[in-house]
């Protein structure tokens, strides 16, 4: 990556504003390589959150006394903010979710009921994250629309000499995409897919839940008419993500759930909706965690998106380089240049669990499984990896510790 | 918070309690009515020009809701009587705002430029011009555009 | 209410819990008097979120290493304890949604999407909030059922007579109430409507998030097959709340939505689902709240749900005896003793955000507007009313005081 | 954590490498087979009886997975070998999770208890018994019963 950030970031001082790194695992600091799966809160983030629920903490909207104008404005400002986050028109295109999960089940539900039928393909690739491929598989099998997917290759990268077939099957009404692969840590080329579905007449759904945290996202220059991303991979809280739509098809939408706040009137025959984005914000919401998650993006904003993207290539080329050392390892998906901080492995005759619990055993925390990716497990013909990944304030002594683990590892199952 | 109170009393409750400009026009050339879903806040909007066709010679209201809502438009009535048509369609909701004098929240906001909003939706349709981008979002939210 | 707390509480005591109440504003201390919308927060939640993400935060499940299985042990302690508060059976008909509105959400969608048809009946009650209202709505309408509601009489108590005649309309197959009425407070006869639902051979939802923070639940005397409410209306943070659910019920059903975490095998052509709860729980949850919510639960369970009742109907009924002294002022719903503490009045010629802007200026919170149950309003003949409503941190003074704000307010409008 | 670490590769090891009672019985009285989706562990138990068709003569296991489900299974054999089937289909678990040793978190715990809840859906099922509740509950879980 030709990243030349304007400042450097200084892991070192900002774990300063991790209080969890001041944690023992098993007597030894944790070297938290799981960040894909989530990241750990600044202080600064637990700070705003706990300053919000002291001082400014009521029910939103509507409320017309002190508190809850105090609350509203706080969650409306952290609207704001990921609408700048991500370049989005206009913040009322912007939605709270519980996280990136509910946000494509919001768009798969409430487009994908109305709009999809027999005739019309639902295009999904293999390597896809199950939030973004099931809710798809559902909805297609609901509505009668044909499922398909675009394969990879051996490297884990999208084989788009297939689109030309799959365009032959019908109507492909939606084509949905991870920018990032959550368990390869591929960059997928989401601009030119989402030119290929635009052609098509589908619209193109981007899942950036690893992408966001990781790089500058742009919704205009991707060209995506859906976006979804959450707040806890990104140093924000748990239970809030957001969804970013295009306005056009966001009005002409029926809501996802139903209940307070996204009405306008409601009679016993007939109930009208509330404008955007209400009309999606169904009850009450994540009030406080929408708040923190907008703490989170002026963190991270302010260390600089380039900043963090060339301090995980970084890292990811220096675990790449002593991984490949490793007799018996094997490191899937493409090389450093064309991948964020994720690395996955296996191990030759070690079950990725048996590597994740002695790996903990030494501090060291990663993640084994699919990654709730079993599609691409199929396709890379293993039950599960171990997942190395990494974030702002990961170290590069932290992936020798990952190393040094490995190592121990192999000669216990010697 | 006694000054407000004060000022909630004096300024907005005389406007409340004796709107200006009250009751429809008929013949009228412009029109238009909305709310404020929030309040249930109503108004609706009557204009009649002068012979110039561009003079707001006269103009009326009727409506509903929370003192904020009818006490602005009552003194909108005053505020845009005898003025262009062309510079009512573009006034800044900020001199209605220094008119009420009292510091809104977002949600009390709504109340107040209700009336201003189904007046430049009257003019505007009596124009044939577009309404401008940030009247066309708030069309959506106070139902300017509802008959 | 003839309960008699084996300790009385002390409100006076526990507000040193409460940070925001340290808060002037307008230079007065706060009377908050709207905790039928959401509560305020104590230290010792506050507390426990913040040590949660400090020493115990990962993503939760799968992880094998130390700080996810704390994340996890904590999340899935909170399920128990949210289990124990309801009496439910199990644990694993604990769902935690985003709050009652996204439980009684996934009711209507999983349960009513494979189970509702023309000839079916839907039963709400006019008072229902539009969470227990507009999904139900929803859902009749796109399956054909018919959606009846049961009328209330003029003290806003449900008039039961009409069951009959509503069981001529069709099959009925869901009647769904709110246990406490978020506008009047009135507490519904719901064992007896989940006896006439099961005669029917209806299931009977219930929406506790009135009832649940304020009085003794127990999912088993009521005899219903589903409970939702809230975490932020019970002292616990935003973004959470529970579901329970009758197990065959939830073994039967589809799943709301689909992603991560809730299936047991994907495949292109095939997915299963995981087990009870986490089949419906898809994505990252919201994993903090979740525990913060237990800790609620664990401070209110200490006050004591009977201390609390109590309290509350001591504040109601002052509150009611006040408010009957003021000239042109109207009290809706029923007798105190048939309510919680929650009064919703309108003043003759004050339009409710009139009211609340004034009572604000004094340092007095309460919410004006429909509540989300416009049909009540619509029975009422009002479009708004103002609100005031209590909880265990609220004291005697605070009524007072919004008794002097409305003299106030009614002077002011003179 | 090195005691920890030693006993891992000591006991859980030696068994993973060298299962005991390892490979099908054909023919058998009784079998079943499970899964754990979680770490894909997968086990399949075979059992024949004694002459008194209560006594456990020989047992077998095929698996795949994690170090701790296939060494668990492994012990599992030793421990239950010539003991009655009925009282086999109610061991607790903590007998075999003593026999393991090494403190499992709950994620592990399901590693570990894969075989001997194969088992005991084996056994319950050639007795025609029901199985107790606690295990119908990881029937579901583990996929106890799936064949
Ligand atoms: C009776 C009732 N039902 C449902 C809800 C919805 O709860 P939430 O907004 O937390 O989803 C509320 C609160 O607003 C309520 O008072
Ligand atoms: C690529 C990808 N998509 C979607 C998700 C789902 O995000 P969440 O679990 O926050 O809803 C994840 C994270 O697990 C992910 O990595």
């Amino acid at each position: 990556m030709a990243v030349t950030p304007a400042t450097k970031l200084d892991a070192r001082r900002l774990r300063a504003d991790f209080p969890v790194f001041d944690e023992l695992v098993n007597g030894k600091p944790v070297a938290f390589l799981d960040s894909a799966a989530s990241t750990q809160k600044p202080r600064q983030v637990l700070d705003a959150m706990r300053e919000f629920y002291e001082h400014s903490y009521a029910n939103v909207h509507r409320g017309v006394y002190t508190l809850a104008e105090r609350a509203t404005a706080g969650y409306e400002g952290a609207r704001e903010k990921v609408r700048a986050y991500v370049n989005a028109p206009s913040s009322r295109e912007v939605i709270f979710t519980r996280g990136a999960t509910e946000a494509l089940n919001l768009v798969a539900y409430a487009w994908g009921l109305d709009n999809l039928g027999p005739g019309d393909v639902v295009v999904i690739t293999e390597l896809e994250h199950h939030s973004n491929f099931v809710p798809w598989q559902f909805i297609a099998k609901k509505t009668g629309a044909e499922f398909a997917h675009i394969p990879i290759d051996d490297l884990g990268e999208l084989q788009l000499d297939a689109l030309d077939e799959i365009a032959t099957r019908g109507n492909v009404k939606v084509v949905a995409n991870n920018l990032v692969s959550n368990t390869l840590g591929t960059v997928n080329p989401v601009e030119k897919l989402a030119t290929w579905a635009h052609e098509q007449g589908a619209i193109m759904v981007v899942d950036a839940a690893q992408a966001a945290p990781h790089r500058k996202i742009d919704v205009q220059a991707l060209g995506c008419d859906f976006l979804a991303f959450s707040s806890h991979k990104l140093c924000g809280p748990s239970g809030v993500g957001a969804l970013w739509g295009r306005r056009e098809l966001l009005e002409e939408m029926q809501p996802f759930n139903f209940g307070g706040e996204m009405i306008r009137s409601v009679a016993l025959d007939r109930t009208s909706w509330n404008e955007l984005p209400y009309k999606f914000e169904a009850g009450t919401p994540a009030i406080a965690e929408a708040y923190g998650f907008g703490v989170a993006i002026d963190y991270v904003s302010e260390i600089g998106l380039d900043a963090i993207e060339a301090h995980e290539h970084e890292l990811v080329v220096q675990a790449m380089d002593a991984l490949a050392e490793i007799p018996g390892l094997r490191i899937f998906g493409p090389p450093a240049e064309r991948r964020t901080g994720i690395v996955s492995f296996e191990l030759e005759n070690v079950h990725p669990h048996d590597v994740a619990q002695i790996l903990d055993w030494e501090g060291v925390a990663v993640r084994a499984g699919h990654h709730c990716t079993q599609p691409l497990m199929t396709r890379l013909g293993v039950a599960a990896t171990t997942r190395a990944s990494f974030y702002l304030y990961s170290l590069p002594e932290e992936v020798d510790r990952l190393v040094a683990g490995l190592l121990k590892v192999r000669k216990t199952f010697a | 918070m006694s000054e407000l109170d004060q000022l909630y009393r004096e300024v907005i409750l005389d406007h409340y309690r004796n709107p200006r400009g009250h009751g429809a026009l008929e013949p009228h050339d412009a029109h238009a009515e909305g709310q404020n879903p929030l309040c249930g806040d109503e108004v609706s909007i009557f204009v009649r020009f002068a012979d110039d066709g561009e003079t707001i010679d006269e103009i009326g209201f009727e409506g509903r809701g929370c003192a904020i809502s009818q006490a602005a438009t009552s003194m909108l009535t005053e505020l845009v009587k005898g003025r262009k048509a062309e510079e009512v369609a573009v006034l800044p909701k900020d001199e209605l705002l220094e008119e009420i004098g009292i510091p809104l929240t977002p949600i009390r906001l709504k109340c107040a430029i209700l009336g201003l909003g189904v007046l430049k939706v009257a003019l505007h349709r009596a124009k044939g011009t577009p309404l401008p981008e940030e009247w066309r979002t708030l069309e959506n939210e106070l139902r300017l555009a509802d008959d």
